[in-house]
């Protein structure tokens, strides 16, 4: 019997949902187990990093890595990874564009380390911050060094393929396991390096069943303001600011579909430079006014334009980050 | 209820004391809620401006600067006075239209831990709340004694529809605001071509002749076109016309008697209030006559006293010492 | 030469008035400050933030606008769509740190040679006053915190329970 | 694959090399562009000149250049040269960039050493760009040789007449009964005084009679689709509720009708007409028009008196609006102008004071066929007056009200004050503020009436009013104002004050204009393509404006604008086909997700929702190559010829230099 | 300034022209003042009540500014008798602000010391000063002291009127006082400052 090829996962900064969408594959998770041999994943099973540095180079066929690059820790896994790899994809939003995790480039690293440990969460009289490193009797101590920003995968290292969606649609991680089958059976091609897979070739209106016109807004209005919100018709008409004409297809417009506006986790559309941008240029396509007070009266409901056209995006944006958090030293 | 914020200005306190009375007396029919700005100041009228930029425009803008802190759930600042109106409200327009006067004014604010933002409130006179808000369905409701038979000229003076920086008035020339109140209080309203134009303003101080020429002319085409009584909503206005009307007869060997009240005042009456409460009578040009032709007595009020005997001339405030001032302040 | 600083700053034109304007300015030969490099566009309606964006992340220091009057587009009223992108762009760049005075929106119509060449220099001197922009650097990647020299975070002595 | 790119550096004499090194320029260029595709480039004295365009087509033939970049001036000057010159030599002209280093750079700037710099920026900037440009084809399309013209005043007439004597069909609609316009109402025209009607009537007449006109009256554009060449619009022909065919003209009806209108339009409010109506003896065409809101029949049911007397039974109470589809490859837009509503100015009193007159009143009470048969006479209908006022400006000049010069006023109150003294001998006042007689014949038709002891004071008028201060104003209307020539305000009692009104846009411009596609001034006339060189075009091919609809004129230059207008159009029809510059916006039919974000930004109607595949479409003829919807599509599915994202994206790296190599940067 | 040269004088040229004034008065007005756009039409002389007691109409006032007659402008007595009616000021087809130049230029005339009569900067110097020290205007001592200064013979005549006004209520006899004059002073003190600075 021939050997199975090698499969990992590994979580870097996200939440773990995009492993609880592996696992919500149901059957097909056991295709995978049949299909491969899966040698590192540490939430599903014990393993060390020096297993991994002990493996040869490009010996594990697929890795799914899902998380942005964080920490020092991060950066070697990333790096690791791809040297032990020969198809490293970048696994949903984190990983793909920063996602949440990367909101965080909006503050500089003291400032998230001080909300995380001396604010109304966190009892701390004495003002105690954790140290990267410490000299125990034992020896010395390390724990992660945090970088000043969280970087996408692709900003560390060479990523094969995109898998975005927070988490990705379990649907399409599926058909993603369902196609590398193929190709390990020699019955598929792989797609061009580079590409984003699982996903559909437009945005999320392709797939929503909103009914549409052409949209004049007068007002921006958040969801929760309105009542009711017609179920049948787009919700940007409505002036809800919804993410969903710049954001990729493919999770069947599952939020709007739903009565929620999308908030954009699958990432921009093909070919697209900035995401934000998109989402700018087309809630202020919408806008029903001429003057410039009028149209900023207008915008004074988005109250927080930049979270609400990077939210998923920031990391993974032209400019990256807030101007303060790359300033730190 | 219908709430804003008044800046009464310092002639309502003395010369124009019957347009407060009058004020107060129609508030509750037709449920008017007035707060006074806390310790506004005078608005300088027309002369501070004459005399120094900045400081005049920090003079005004303290009263606005007040009236922003005073949250009473409006930010309507009413005036009824119109030069007080045209003040506050160039005030805020001047301190938009150039940012370097709002940063300064604000600068002398400041001094006094004061600031004002331009544009945050709404400066109005008095008659535009009463026919753009109240609404003249509700004042013509609210009348028990139309006015019916008093020929009465509509005098609106000129600061008021004028420069209209927020384009609150029918018209800069001829605005009908205060033909139609009055109309709906059931006067008989006589167009009156003269309606803005001038009462002289402070000529009467520093120039009585021109004053009296402008005077003559508005009491003339008043007279002319057979109004009992000229009606006006402005204290500058009511008193040129009314204090100096005997002096521009004599200058010009007229007999003209032309009295000119406030049209709160015609708005109490027709309320149905006493002439008493509403400051009538008080005026120096007798509205007794004219207000006889709808049955309404006025009260007599005290005539002129005697001259005093020694010839000394009204009396005299002692002239203003800083020093006394400072005692004064410590007590 | 002095010190002082000079800014990188990118322009956008349209086709029409405001391309048209800084010919006007050239053919006049009015002086203006060196640092705007312009792109002429077709409409100021075809900017696209993300030409704003890149431009801030490829190292401009600042980027300014600049289309028809309102009112007078060539395309009847695609420069208020771009008013519009600009309003809201301005709002995001907030967000991230970016003074929003760095994007400027000018409008000059095709005899206003004298005010774009005005605009220019003004332009300059308020990006100059603000100084550079450094993103462009910042691109280079960022680097793990230092181990030896703890920033603000990692300052404090961590007290160990005995 | 690789581009090789030739890069040109123009001297322009000493225009450029006098600021910039452009030796330097074009050897940076050669050595640190060299890994983006430059394989030549070089410097000239001047790149316009036949050596120099030879220059690059030589290289273009012997180095197999794949694009060229020329830096040297605007490329509103020269880029054309340079495209025809690549073409020429087999390159298409769209690989071709301008750099502008002379209006942009060393026009502008004194530092040599700056100027040379940015201008390496500006080229490595077209360099880069350049790599992204694609090869573009002209788009060619056949033009239909049918005309529309819109509104049947003098300048309309005079280009549908000028078109159809070519022999070729035009459509002239026009909103109201008949064609003629404000002239038609004018008595006598300045400065030669003819006869309005004389001269218009047989113009007129033509028109109405001429085999190659279809005349539309009572009618209205309603929609317009298509591009030039191929324009296919929708005309309303509102019911007239007269059977055209039948009717003879006889005027029976307006006779027999019982119910009296005050004509607000033709009379101008001073006299009146029947429910059913000519508006004119004149009229073309003669047929009447049945005032529906006025008609007894159509308010109380029963009437009919004009039914029952017209002797060919031509009236239809039962016609309805019909919609008219014509296809034509030109408009000409003759819309006019609105008379500024001189109730506006309350100083003057107009609405207020009986006795004040606007110009198109005084226009009829002086026309012999107006209400008064010509008597100039007070409100009253039988004063005379002794004295009149005019006042000239009512309503322009006046940031107030309209800004500009109406051009036609100054002459309009000359001609009102001969009038009024040929035919009342009142004395005549005119008040203005600049006395703009500036064309042939007008000044002398100035003197003509200073002449006659017309006075003048120089001063715009203050107020108009009725309340007397002295006594020798008692009764009159007075004109106070500052004689600005005597430094003294002056009150000076007439009988008659006559407003010179000026001339405003159409209160329904704006609409007219997004209907056919075409803008308007911040004043709200048409804006044409070139205010000097080309006055008559718009920005949108095939659309052309003539007369007061571009702005003020008088009847002259309306007539001109006409006839030139007409000469744009035989133009086009006898090229038959147009080339369309190929910058255009295309949609990608799999990434569109029919958001419809698009459909609302384009005011050239040229993005269109395909029902069946849910995506938008955009047609390549009528798009305008602005760009708007390729920078708003949020799925980024739009992209544009010409100026595409990439080229764009390249061309800021080229500036910022990002494009050196890494060593460099 | 240039030297005034011989010929200068000789040809009766007796001032500078002063290219500055306009620009000078339209800097100090509030508001943006537009006195650079006045074409000299004439509406605001013709709309002035009051125009037939002036020196100069505003108009021609303006044409003086633009040729720089400084002293000649300053010294007018137009800006005094302005009754700030704002008739020009809505009327006037170039949007100037009329009425603000005419508070300009009693300022600077004030400052300069020129005018011809003091009557009228003298009542704005009383009620300014009444109104420092008290917060509000008192009519009473406003009225009764400029007339003594200015108009003595007229007061006999006035008295009626006067003792009318105090008899009928209409005017205090003492004045009033704002409660925090301290805080309207300090602003005012300050405000004083930052007009010289400016």
């Amino acid at each position: 019997m021939t050997a199975k090829p090698k499969f990992a996962m590994y979580w870097a900064a996200s939440c773990g949902g995009c492993e609880i969408a592996v696992l919500n594959t149901h059957e097909k998770i056991l295709d995978v187990d049949a299909n491969f041999d899966v040698v590192f994943w540490p939430v599903a099973m014990d393993a060390k990093y020096k297993d991994v540095e002990a493996m040869e180079d490009g010996s594990i066929l697929l890795t799914l890595f899902n998380g942005g690059i964080r920490n020092d820790e991060n950066e070697h896994l990333a790096k690791l990874l791809r040297q032990k790899s020969k198809l490293l994809v970048a696994f949903g939003s984190c990983a793909c564009e920063g996602c949440i995790p990367g909101l965080a480039n909006l503050s500089p690293v003291g400032e998230i380390v001080h909300t995380a440990y001396n604010t109304i969460t966190t009892d701390n009289p004495n003002e105690i911050y954790p140290r990267t490193s410490y000299d125990v009797p034992e020896g010395e101590l390390h724990i992660p060094t945090l970088a000043k920003v969280l970087r996408p995968l692709e900003q560390v290292v060479d990523v094969d393929y995109f898998m975005p969606g927070c988490p990705p649609e379990s649907h399409q991680i599926a058909a993603v396991i369902d196609l590398v089958i193929k190709v390990v059976k020699g019955e598929a091609e792989l797609p061009p390096k580079g590409s984003v897979i699982g996903v559909g070739d437009s945005t999320v209106c392709d797939e929503c069943p909103r009914a549409r016109n052409v949209k004049m807004i007068k007002e921006f209005k958040r969801i929760q303001d309105i009542a009711p919100v017609d179920s049948e018709l787009c919700l940007l008409e409505q002036g809800i600011p919804c993410n969903g004409p710049a954001t990729r297809s493919g999770c069947n417009a599952r939020c709007p579909g739903a009565g929620a506006q999308c908030i954009g986790c699958y990432g921009p559309a093909e070919g697209v430079m900035d995401y934000g941008a998109r989402l700018i240029t087309a809630f202020s396509s919408v806008i029903d006014a001429t003057t410039p007070e009028e149209i900023d009266h207008i915008l004074d409901g988005i109250p927080d334009p930049t979270g609400q056209v990077y939210r998923f995006n920031l990391a993974g944006s032209l400019l990256k980050a807030n101007r303060e958090a790359w300033k730190v030293k | 209820m219908n709430k804003y914020l008044l800046y009464p200005g310092c002639s309502m306190e003395s010369s124009a004391k019957a347009y407060m009375e009058s004020l107060n007396a129609i508030v509750e029919p037709l449920d008017l809620h007035f707060d006074e700005i806390e310790d506004w100041n005078c608005c300088g009228a027309t002369e501070y401006l004459g005399i120094n930029l900045i400081p005049a425009y920090s003079l005004i803008a303290r009263n606005l600067a007040l009236a922003s802190k005073q949250k009473n759930g409006t930010r309507t600042v009413v005036a009824p006075c119109s030069a007080c109106y045209l003040n506050l409200a160039k005030a805020d327009h001047y301190m938009q239209e150039r940012p370097s006067l709002g940063v300064k004014v604000n600068e002398a604010l400041a001094a006094g831990d004061l600031q004002y933002k331009a544009g945050t409130l709404d400066v109005r006179h008095l008659i535009d709340i009463l026919v753009y808000d109240v609404g003249l369905e509700k004042i013509r409701d609210a009348v028990v004694r139309p006015l019916t038979g008093l020929k009465v000229v509509p005098y609106m003076g000129c600061m008021l529809p004028r420069p209209d920086y927020q384009h609150r008035w029918s018209d800069h020339e001829h605005p009908t605001e205060l033909d139609d109140l009055l109309r709906a209080l059931g006067a008989d309203v006589i167009d009156y071509p003269l309606t803005t134009s001038c009462c002289g303003g402070h000529m009467t101080q520093i120039g009585p002749e021109t004053a009296f020429e402008l005077i003559r002319r508005l009491v003339s085409d008043a007279d002319g076109r057979g109004a009992q009584m000229m009606v006006t909503v402005c204290p500058m206005c009511q008193m040129n016309i009314d204090a100096y009307q005997n002096e521009t007869n004599h200058f010009f060997g007229t007999e003209y008697h032309m009295p000119i009240l406030f049209f709160t005042q015609l708005m109490g009456l027709a309320f149905g209030r006493d002439p008493k409460e509403l400051g009538i009578g008080v005026e120096l040009v007798s509205s007794r006559n004219a207000l006889a032709n709808i049955g309404v007595e006025v009260p007599v009020t005290q005539e002129p006293a005697a001259p005093r005997k020694k010839d000394e001339g009204l009396p005299m405030p002692r002239r203003w010492n800083k020093r006394e001032a400072q005692k004064e302040a410590v007590k | 030469m002095t010190d002082q600083f000079e800014p990188t700053i990118i322009g956008f034109t349209c086709n029409w008035c405001s391309y048209r304007a800084s010919d006007l300015a050239g053919t006049a030969r009015m002086k203006y400050a060196p640092n705007v490099k312009l792109i002429r566009l077709m409409c100021s309606g075809r900017l696209d933030p993300t030409f704003v964006l890149r431009a801030l992340s490829s190292g401009a220091d600042g980027v300014m606008i600049t289309g028809c009057h309102p009112g007078e587009c060539h395309y009847i009223e695609q420069n208020y769509k771009a008013l519009r992108r600009f309003l809201l762009l301005r709002r995001v760049l907030n967000g991230l740190g970016i003074e929003p005075e760095r994007v400027k929106l000018v409008w000059a119509s095709a005899a206003e040679g004298a005010r774009f060449a005005a605009e220019t220099t003004a332009f300059v001197e308020e990006i100059r006053k603000l100084g550079p922009l450094n993103w462009g650097k910042a691109d280079d990647g960022p680097q793990a915190t230092d181990h030896d020299q703890p920033s603000f975070a990692h300052g404090k002595e961590m007290e160990v329970p005995a | 694959m690789t581009e090789k790119i030739g890069v040109y550096v123009c001297h322009c004499g000493s225009n450029i090399a006098g600021v910039v090194d452009v030796v330097d320029v074009a050897n940076w260029a050669a050595e640190k562009l060299g890994h983006q595709g430059v394989v030549i480039a070089r410097d000239y004295k001047f790149m316009c000149s036949s050596l120099g365009q030879e220059l690059i087509e030589k290289d273009i033939k012997e180095l197999g250049l794949t694009r060229v970049v020329v830096a040297a001036c605007s490329p509103h000057l020269h880029e054309k040269t340079f495209r025809t010159a690549a073409k020429n030599a087999g390159l298409n002209p769209y690989l071709v960039e301008l750099a502008s280093i002379r209006e942009q750079v060393s026009w502008v700037h004194t530092d040599k050493a700056v100027a040379t710099a940015k201008s390496k920026a500006v080229v490595s900037g077209a360099v880069s760009r350049v790599i992204e440009n694609r090869a573009l084809d002209e788009i060619k399309v056949p033009i239909n040789p049918n005309t529309l013209v819109v509104g049947g005043g003098i300048a309309g007439i005079q280009s549908a007449l000028e078109i159809a004597n070519a022999g070729f069909h035009v459509y002239l609609v026009e909103r109201e009964p008949s064609i003629g316009g404000h002239m038609a109402q004018f008595d006598k025209t300045f400065p030669t005084l003819d006869c309005s009607a004389c001269i218009l009537t047989p113009r007129m007449v033509e028109a109405g009679t001429h085999p190659n006109i279809t005349l539309l009256t009572w009618s209205e554009v309603v929609n317009v689709a298509g591009y030039v060449g191929n324009f296919n619009v929708t005309i309303k022909k509102k019911a007239r509720f007269i059977n055209e065919e039948l009717c003879t003209g006889c005027g029976i009806c307006q006779e027999k009708c019982p119910k009296k209108v005050i004509d607000d339009v033709y009379e101008a409010g001073l006299g009146y007409r029947k429910a059913v109506y000519t508006p004119f003896a004149q009229a073309v065409p003669n047929f009447p028009v049945m005032d529906k809101e006025n008609c007894t029949y159509f308010e109380k049911g029963t009437c009919k008196a004009c039914e029952k007397f017209c002797p060919t039974n031509a009236i239809d109470f039962n016609q309805q609006d019909e919609l008219i589809n014509i296809d034509v490859g030109n408009i000409v837009l003759a819309t006019g102008y609105d008379l500024f509503d001189a109730r506006r100015v309350s100083n003057y009193g107009y609405g207020r004071l009986p006795n004040v007159f606007t110009s198109l009143e005084f226009e009829r009470l002086s026309n012999a066929a107006g209400p008064t048969s010509g008597n100039i006479v007070l409100r009253d209908g039988k004063t005379t007056p002794k004295s009149v006022g005019i006042i000239h400006c009512v309503g322009s000049r006046d940031r107030n009200f309209n800004n500009y010069c109406s051009v036609i006023c100054c002459m309009q109150g000359l001609k009102f004050a001969h009038l009024v003294h040929e035919r009342t001998g009142a004395t005549v006042y005119n008040f203005y503020i600049d006395m703009r007689t500036a064309y042939k014949a007008y000044d002398e038709f100035y003197q003509r009436v200073l002449e006659e002891g017309t006075l003048f004071v120089r001063g715009k008028v203050a107020e108009v009013t009725d309340a007397a201060r002295y006594s020798n104003e008692r009764g009159k209307l007075i004109i106070q104002t500052e004689d600005t020539l005597a430094g003294k305000q002056r009150r000076i009692p007439v009988d008659m004050v006559i407003l010179s009104s000026g001339l405003q846009p159409r209160k329904d411009a704006k609409e007219v204009g997004k209907l056919f596609g075409i803008s308007c001034s911040m004043d709200g006339w048409f804006t044409e393509k070139h205010p000097k060189l080309d006055p008559v075009s718009t920005m949108t091919e095939g659309i052309y404006i003539v007369g007061c609809a571009q702005g003020p004129k008088d009847i002259p230059s309306s007539v001109a604008q006409g006839a030139a207008a007409s000469a744009r159009v035989l133009d086009k029809i006898l090229q038959k086909e147009v080339a369309l510059e190929p910058i255009k916006a295309t949609v990608d039919q799999a990434k569109c997700s029919g958001c419809k974000i698009c459909n609302g930004l384009c005011p050239f109607n040229a993005i269109a929702f395909i029902e069946d595949d849910k995506i938008s479409y955009i047609n390549p003829a009528l798009c305008q190559g602005c760009g708007t919807c390729v920078a708003a599509c949020p799925a980024g599915a739009i992209s544009g010829t010409g100026f595409s994202n990439e080229q764009i994206i390249a061309q800021i790296d080229g500036l910022l230099l990002r494009n050196l190599e890494p060593a460099e940067a | 300034m240039p030297q005034m040269t011989d010929e200068r004088v000789r040809a009766g040229l007796t001032h500078e022209e002063d290219l500055s004034l306009l620009h000078e008065v339209s800097m100090k007005t509030a508001g943006v003042s537009r006195l650079e756009m006045c074409i000299q039409c004439g509406t605001c002389g013709g709309s002035c009540p009051v125009a037939k007691d002036m020196d100069h109409t505003p108009r021609m006032l303006f044409a003086m500014l633009r040729a720089g007659m400084r002293e000649e402008v300053l010294r007018s007595n137009t800006q005094w008798l302005c009754v700030s009616c704002y008739h020009c000021v809505v009327r006037c087809p170039q949007e100037v602000h009329i009425a603000d130049v005419m508070y300009t230029l009693k300022g600077m005339a004030i400052k300069a010391k020129l005018y011809a009569n003091s009557t009228a900067p003298d009542f704005s110097q009383t009620f300014v000063d009444m109104v420092e020290s008290y917060g509000r205007s008192f009519e009473m001592g406003l009225a009764s002291r400029h007339y003594l200064k200015h108009f003595p013979l007229r007061l006999p005549g006035m008295m009626p009127m006067g003792l009318g006004m105090i008899t009928k209520g209409r005017m205090a006899l003492t004045p009033k006082r704002i409660k925090h004059m301290d805080q309207l002073t300090k602003i005012l003190n300050r405000a004083k400052q930052l007009e010289m600075t400016s």
